[in-house]
């Protein structure tokens, strides 16, 4: 059996879906792996390593014969096309998103699983890749807010005056917002938070940050996730947040609703609000931006001075460890159905659809697309 | 043999009793505290057979008979000692110490009937205070023997009009009691003992199985006190000061015993009468779970070779990262091997332990990963397990359809003792309960981890 | 002895009692319990006393009951106490 | 008598010499201070804020009739020529690179203060703008450190498995070099440094990074600072780093030895044997360069996928605090000659060259340049 | 009143010298402490105008002398007492405990004189050991008086053959014991309190001024024995209970005191012979500075109201930011208000100190710049200075051309005490001396920044 | 009183002595040596006894020096004891 990993042919992509160093728990359940030459140079992976850790590496036209695709991006529908029938995808794959690949996948008979929708659940915590990239993107976050900043995170007394902290904001306080959070205090900022999660408050708290208490109403949706909220709680929050966006140096926003555009939590004057050389991090630039006027891939100068960072691709930009956790996860899905060699038996993969895991995460299977999700 | 080197070797004996005691106060000392006082008792024991005085020669009269009662006690005490279990000791120290009581109104029984019209008032009137207490120390203690060896409920015993009962008995035995000092005479000595006998019992029947261990050392610090008893009928130092050490000690530690468990002596012995019968029903559902002190932890801790911290999202809560670093420093410097075992989503982020962990400095090196330290619980002494909850919880590898059902675990059940410090019995964050916290081998230490914590670290440097 | 000698060296026993096991950690409540309870097990030295001075049957028969029930008092005391202190045998320092 | 800060003309350099923070302490003096419109801008100073402060905001040649003039910039030539006769600079203006506009202010009969030259004595502390701004260049060096690498700085135990910590490395733990250990420790990595000064192992080690021995002998120069080295004991340095530098993940290099050319500790070769996606931040780039092909301003990618990041006006990339303690060390040592107003005695300079300080910083008095130093 | 009623009182005099002692052995106790002691003495004193047997009747013989040199003593003692200052108690209590060892030979010589030759062996025993010890007690004392009030030199003072004439004198003392033990007679006793007078002087002469404490301390022992020894002769179990309770604290007290100097109690005493003269010499140069220990340093913590911590790079480099925030904290939960006084060079690189102190998670709102702390020196308690030196060296202000003249320092000499740790007396960067180590208002402790501060913690932890 | 009962008070109170104080701080080793110092001013009640006795006027001068140095002590040493401690006069708590 055959497991193939492409180039990502995304711009911005630099991921890759396997590194050499979890080849050989594939290759130990009886798997041949074959990368495409290149696959890996982003994240610090080259060819060699990959031939040295058991793979093989091949150019040109990889996929025709692949029983099994593991791919950061989803594959394009051209692609899906020319896999051959009963193959497995398994990538991000956001039925919202690329619902065109899913198409594609379907009429290909295809078997493609989708990381996003991998359940929340103890057991799948090992193969949940939206945690482990949002880890990325909010250590990400946190630096590049430090980078961008004109100012001094820490707090430092010297003999030429004492510079104050910097005073961080984080909104959203999810797997990023609280690596963010982590990430900023280690530097020395002071940091505060805000998330609709009832549960948050404890969780920013247990990070040694103080949570921002509002006298809103706690919107906590299925499987510790956020509800969307009204228009007219949005209003609200944006109010109350207000004096708290005002004196921050930097401002880190993360908030994200599952299948949903992302909520506004500010607008463009809040942001003209605040002094020059403050920084805004949205991490939901892609999804629609937490900001007004943020865009993705870019930093926005306002007229006031503040620069808005709009995150695209955010955890490539940690290419060598993005890939490290997503191979761990994607390794670990694909192990979950796989029956290894042993003896004269060879490697089968054994999709078992009562599996709440299995059946979560597959979006397509035998022709046809699987029921809503 | 003089009567002053008599004398002097009874009090030496008395010395060696004292540093017994003092010995036995500290985890270092305690074992040779014991053989002092094994010591001590040996050496008063022997030179009574060369003691002479006034209207006594050698050898001792019924030397024979002395001799072979002691060989007999010998092969009862010594066998029923070594053999029994760990677990049974409690309810074995209230059987002697019943025996010790019973032999103390005994020989206040044979001295009175000896002195006769000799005695003078005060040493009737010690005589029937022994003869009170030790019966009473007698018939307690078998009670609760009973009770702990499971012969008999362990639950309170309560009878109708009970507080009435036992008032009565307690005013008969004291009725007696002025009567034989008033009288004298053999008949109401042996029915004050018979009276005595049957407070002891109804004294201790609504206690409860919890409560018992103070009763007991209740009732060693009384037998403590006929000893001195008999030893001023007996005009013997050694009595006198050894028997006193033994009440004062015992009444205080009785005191100790019944702080640690958070209970009031008072509510110990009468609790029974004054709640209400339905709530110690209602106390009696509750699964048990085995709390410890501070001392307690750090005594493990201090005599453990191998100890696993398993930190988890509660840690972070108390932030408690610089307190733990300092415990693991300490059991260091004591020669502990000391790990963390970090399991892959303690917390509520990934990684949550590091950055906590990080952030007080402790070394990357010390830090173990699931994979890494699973298989060495086995030979790990103590899991110390600081506000995790999930994962360490068996459920997840025992309860198929648990939400945490196939989630590897840390599997700190492998290790001989394990230490939950945890405020409450409440579940983590799957809202699932968690076996191993009434497991025999597991010891909670409830509060705030940082509280507890803290107070662990002083225990531990006190040893 | 005066009754005053007694009670001074009652007085002053009771202080070295309480002081002595004051500072206790509840770990060492039971042996400590238990060793204290071997100790008043002396009251053996008593009873050999009185058999001594026993003249009839009966209390001979009460002194030579009391002598092994003292005996079991205090050896098997001190033994079990032994017992519960072996963990504390010292495997370092 | 009139202070002015006019406009920094050289490109990229984003500080301001006085923020409007200080202003009131030369007011207080009895000072005019006179600010070239804009002259803030980059370090999110406005002109409102100034005449807020106090100061007044003028366009067009303000130098003509300046009495001190304060920038961090040397003024050009040109500039120098413009002043009145007697008045006073105080800027970086170092004997070595800013001879032109030295000579220029001899000519022109200014008093130029050299802030690179001010004695470092204990009293001088809150006038030495050196370390003052190193501070910003070592934390700075951090930042863009774990910015630019593919990898996480701290260690994360994760379901998806366990990311090992960054390896980072100083070399040269003056000022800035032992910010840079502090602000990497912070983030969680492993931090090692070296250093010739023999006071320096303890200096490391307080801050909690481990400090690499090697046999070589320690180099103490003048003023605790270093001296420079033969190249023969350069290359044998090299050669025992070069085991350190295999295993790094990021390496900062900040080594100095005033008036001399950076020390190159780094050759082409070491840099090639080192892993990609390394990262190299060079502070040393406008120097000559610790490393062999650092480009000051620019990130070099070499062949093996290594980058060096050169460092260029470091401190401005910092230019809101730069600015901040800048400032203060300037005005502090203006406040050294300056005798406050006082009843009706008017504000006057008062030049004591028997004073340490200023016999140390001034370059040029009375039309002259002053001994060499 | 009864002789039983009397001993009973003084019992309970006893008893109160008992709780006394445990009083004063704890800072939170110790006042109410003295005060039960003195309660104790009052009483004991007050009864025995009441007090009668076979050979005595009320009022006592001689009232009017007894009371008339009662209000002696006490126009003597009190007013002394209450008005000696702080720094020169410990010579009044040498004074004191001297005067008490003579009454102590004068009762045994008085009881002497009148038992004449009804003496028991064993009573002529006892009073010659108490007049001995009595009056080595007496002169040794005075001899330590004027050594602490300066009236002679403080140094050992050493004679040539010094030793054989102390053993020479101890022997005369030692035979006209015998002496007087086997022939009896007023003369040979009078020539024993000569002889041991003499020794007392001897013995106290060659100890060094450090060293005095310790001897004084000695001295209250022996005093302390007398006095039991007077209880033997004179039949009184209060005297006997009270003596041996100070002898045995005392003699414990002499060993903490030596221990915690640093000493041992044979080099104290005997020292001044082994040691060369020469180096008695040279350590008489060195200018003296006050050390303490960490049981010093937490009391003082624990009474202040205001503390500013000064850290410095000594901090930096033992790595104890964690144990110091845990100092901080502890101080603030006993309600201390508590700053962290941050000298902008402290260290060495701008912000060291903030880069630790955020390590250990210290609130910035407790850390407060050197213009903001300043001013507040002069309302604060204690200023612990933790590893740091140039910052705080006042040279800086007071002695232009040193190195650092002109910094501006955290102005620590205007606390009310000033605490150093640090491990020697060595001087910081700048290598200047810093002339507030010599200060009378500051202490030393000397150690590893993190080991000082550890045992500083647990010793707070302790009050 | 018999010497074997003297004897056991003496140990006795050797006991309770040592236990009382071996845990003292050494901050209050000085308080605690005075008020040592002043409990054997009890001497005071020895020099009454004697100065009861005294016949002669050799004996009557020795025991009223002995009253007068006793007074000294102990009444001398409560109250420079009590001033000792005036620092821990707690401020709070
Ligand atoms: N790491 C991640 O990425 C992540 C993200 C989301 C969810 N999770 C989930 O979170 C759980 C993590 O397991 P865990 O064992 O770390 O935590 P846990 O199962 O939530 O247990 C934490 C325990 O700490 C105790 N606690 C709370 N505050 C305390 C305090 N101040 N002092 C002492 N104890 C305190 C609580 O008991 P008391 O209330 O009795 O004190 C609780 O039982 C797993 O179920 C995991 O799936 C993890
Ligand atoms: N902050 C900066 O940017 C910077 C840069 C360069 C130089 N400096 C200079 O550094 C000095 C800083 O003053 P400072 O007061 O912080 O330091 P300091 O004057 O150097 O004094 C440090 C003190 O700490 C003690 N010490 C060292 N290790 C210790 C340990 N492990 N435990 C306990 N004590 C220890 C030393 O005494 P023992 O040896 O007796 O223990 C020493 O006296 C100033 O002179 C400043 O000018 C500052
Ligand atoms: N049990 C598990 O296995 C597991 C695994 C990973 C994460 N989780 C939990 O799931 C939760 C969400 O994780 P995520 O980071 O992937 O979520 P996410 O990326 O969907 O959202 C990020 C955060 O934005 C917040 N948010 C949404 N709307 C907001 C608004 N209007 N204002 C402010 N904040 C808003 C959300 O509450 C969330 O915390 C977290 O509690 C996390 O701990 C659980
Ligand atoms: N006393 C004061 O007031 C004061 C003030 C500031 C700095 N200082 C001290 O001055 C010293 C130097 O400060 P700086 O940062 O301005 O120096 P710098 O910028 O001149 O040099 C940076 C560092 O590079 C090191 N270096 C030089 N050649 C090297 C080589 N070949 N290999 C490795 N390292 C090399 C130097 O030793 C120095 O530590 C430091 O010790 C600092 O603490 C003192």
């Amino acid at each position: 059996m055959r497991v193939v990993v492409p180039r990502e042919i995304k711009d911005g992509e630099k991921r890759v879906a396997l590194v050499p160093d979890v080849i050989n728990k594939l290759t130990r359940l009886g798997l041949d792996v074959v990368i495409e030459s290149g696959a890996g140079v982003y994240s610090q992976a080259t060819d060699a390593d990959f031939t040295a850790a058991g793979a093989t590496v091949k150019s040109g036209d990889v996929l025709n014969d692949a029983d099994v695709v593991l791919s950061v991006q989803p594959l394009s529908p051209q692609q899906m096309a020319t896999l051959k029938k009963g193959a497995i995808t398994i990538s991000f794959l956001s039925p919202v998103t690329a619902a065109d690949s899913i198409d594609a996948a379907a009429s290909a008979g295809v078997t493609a699983f989708s990381l996003e929708l991998v359940p929340r659940i103890s057991r799948a915590q090992s193969m949940d890749a939206l945690t482990s990239q949002a880890l990325c993107a909010g250590y990400r976050a946190a630096v590049v807010g430090a980078e961008l900043s004109p100012r001094f995170f820490p707090m430092l007394m010297t003999a030429a005056g004492t510079v104050t902290p910097a005073q961080v904001l984080v909104l959203g306080a999810g797997v990023a917002g609280l690596q963010a959070i982590a990430t900023a205090r280690r530097l020395g900022a002071v940091v505060s938070a805000y998330d609709v999660r009832p549960a948050s408050a404890d969780e920013v708290r247990s990070m040694g940050a103080a949570f921002i208490e509002l006298e809103l109403e706690a919107l906590e949706g299925a499987g510790g996730y956020a509800r969307e909220m009204t228009e007219e709680r949005a209003a609200k929050q944006r109010e109350l947040l207000t004096p708290y966006i005002a004196k921050s140096h930097v401002v880190i926003t993360t908030a994200a609703v599952p299948g949903r555009q992302a909520p506004r939590l500010m607008t463009q004057a809040m942001v003209d609000s605040m002094a020059p050389g403050t920084i805004i991090v949205d991490l939901a630039a892609e999804t629609g931006g937490n900001v007004e006027g943020s865009k993705p891939g870019e930093i926005v100068e306002t007229a006031g001075g503040v620069r808005i960072w709009g995150g695209k691709d955010v955890p490539s930009q940690l290419p060598f460890h993005a890939s490290f956790l997503y191979s761990r996860n994607v390794v670990n899905l694909l192990s979950l159905f796989t029956t290894p060699a042993k003896d004269d038996q060879k490697v089968a993969f054994n999709l078992d659809f009562e599996d709440e895991i299995i059946n979560g995460a597959a979006v397509t299977h035998a022709g046809a697309r699987r029921g809503a999700k | 043999m003089s009567h002053t080197l008599y004398d002097l070797i009874g009090l030496a004996a008395g010395v060696a009793f004292i540093l017994a005691l003092k010995g036995l106060s500290h985890p270092k000392t305690a074992r040779r505290g014991n053989l002092i006082g094994a010591f001590g008792a040996s050496l008063a024991t022997l030179v009574v057979f060369f003691h002479t005085n006034e209207d006594s020669s050698l050898p001792l009269n019924n030397l024979g008979w002395i001799l072979g009662a002691i060989a007999i006690g010998l092969v009862i005490g010594v066998p029923a000692a070594r053999k029994v279990q760990m677990t049974q000791m409690p309810q074995l120290v209230a059987l002697f110490n019943g025996v010790g009581g019973g032999a103390a109104a005994l020989v206040a029984i044979v001295e009175y009937l000896n002195l006769g019209d000799k005695a003078t008032t005060a040493e009737v009137i010690f005589t029937v205070f022994t003869v009170i207490v030790g019966c009473v120390s007698f018939s307690g203690s078998i009670i609760t023997f009973m009770k702990l060896q499971e012969l008999m409920t362990t639950r309170p015993v309560i009878f109708p009009a009970g507080r009435f009962i036992i008032a009565a008995t307690l005013v008969s035995v004291l009725g007696v009691g002025g009567w034989v000092v008033n009288s004298l005479g053999t008949t109401p000595l042996l029915i004050l003992a018979g009276l005595s006998l049957l407070f002891g019992i109804l004294f201790v029947l609504p206690v409860g199985g919890a409560d018992v261990p103070i009763v007991i050392s209740l009732l060693n610090a009384f037998t403590g006190l006929t000893v001195a008893a008999s030893g001023y009928v007996l005009d013997s130092t050694l009595l006198i000061i050894a028997g006193t050490l033994v009440g004062a000690s015992g009444t205080i530690l009785t005191r100790l015993m019944a702080e640690a468990m958070g209970r009031s002596l008072f509510g110990t012995l009468f609790g029974a009468f004054t709640a209400k019968p339905q709530d110690a029903a209602a106390a009696g559902e509750e699964r048990p779970v085995r709390s410890g002190s501070p001392d307690d932890v750090a005594i493990l801790l201090n005599y453990a070779r191998r100890v696993v911290i398993v930190p988890g999202f509660g840690l972070a809560v108390a932030q408690a990262q610089h307190t733990v670093r300092e415990l693991a420093d300490l059991m260091i410097s004591k020669g502990i091997d000391v790990a963390y075992g970090i399991h892959p989503v303690a917390g509520r982020m990934p990684g949550h332990m590091n950055v906590l962990l990080a952030e007080a400095n402790v070394p990357y090196d010390q830090l173990a990963e699931m994979d890494e330290v699973n298989p060495t619980f086995g030979q790990t002494d103590v899991a110390i397990v600081i506000g995790a909850n999930d994962v360490v919880n068996p459920a997840a590898q025992t309860t198929p359809g648990c939400p945490i059902y196939g989630m590897p675990i840390l599997e700190v059940n492998h290790a001989a003792n394990i230490i939950f410090l945890k405020r409450s019995m409440r579940p983590g964050f799957a809202g699932i309960e968690n076996e191993l916290l009434y497991d025999p081998k597991t010891m909670l230490l409830f509060g705030d981890a940082k509280a507890s914590l803290t107070k662990v670290v002083s225990a531990l440097k006190a040893l | 002895m005066e009754p005053m000698a007694i009670v001074s060296i009652f007085v002053l026993a009771v202080f070295v009692g309480f002081e002595v096991v004051s500072k206790v950690s509840s770990t060492l409540h039971t042996p400590l319990m238990s060793g204290a309870n071997a100790i008043h097990g002396v009251i053996l030295v008593g009873a050999i006393i009185v058999a001594d001075h026993s003249t009839t049957n009966l209390e001979l028969g009460l002194s030579v009951t009391a002598i092994i029930l003292a005996t079991i008092n205090m050896v098997g005391g001190f033994v079990v106490t032994d017992r519960m202190l072996e963990m504390f045998k010292g495997n370092k320092k």
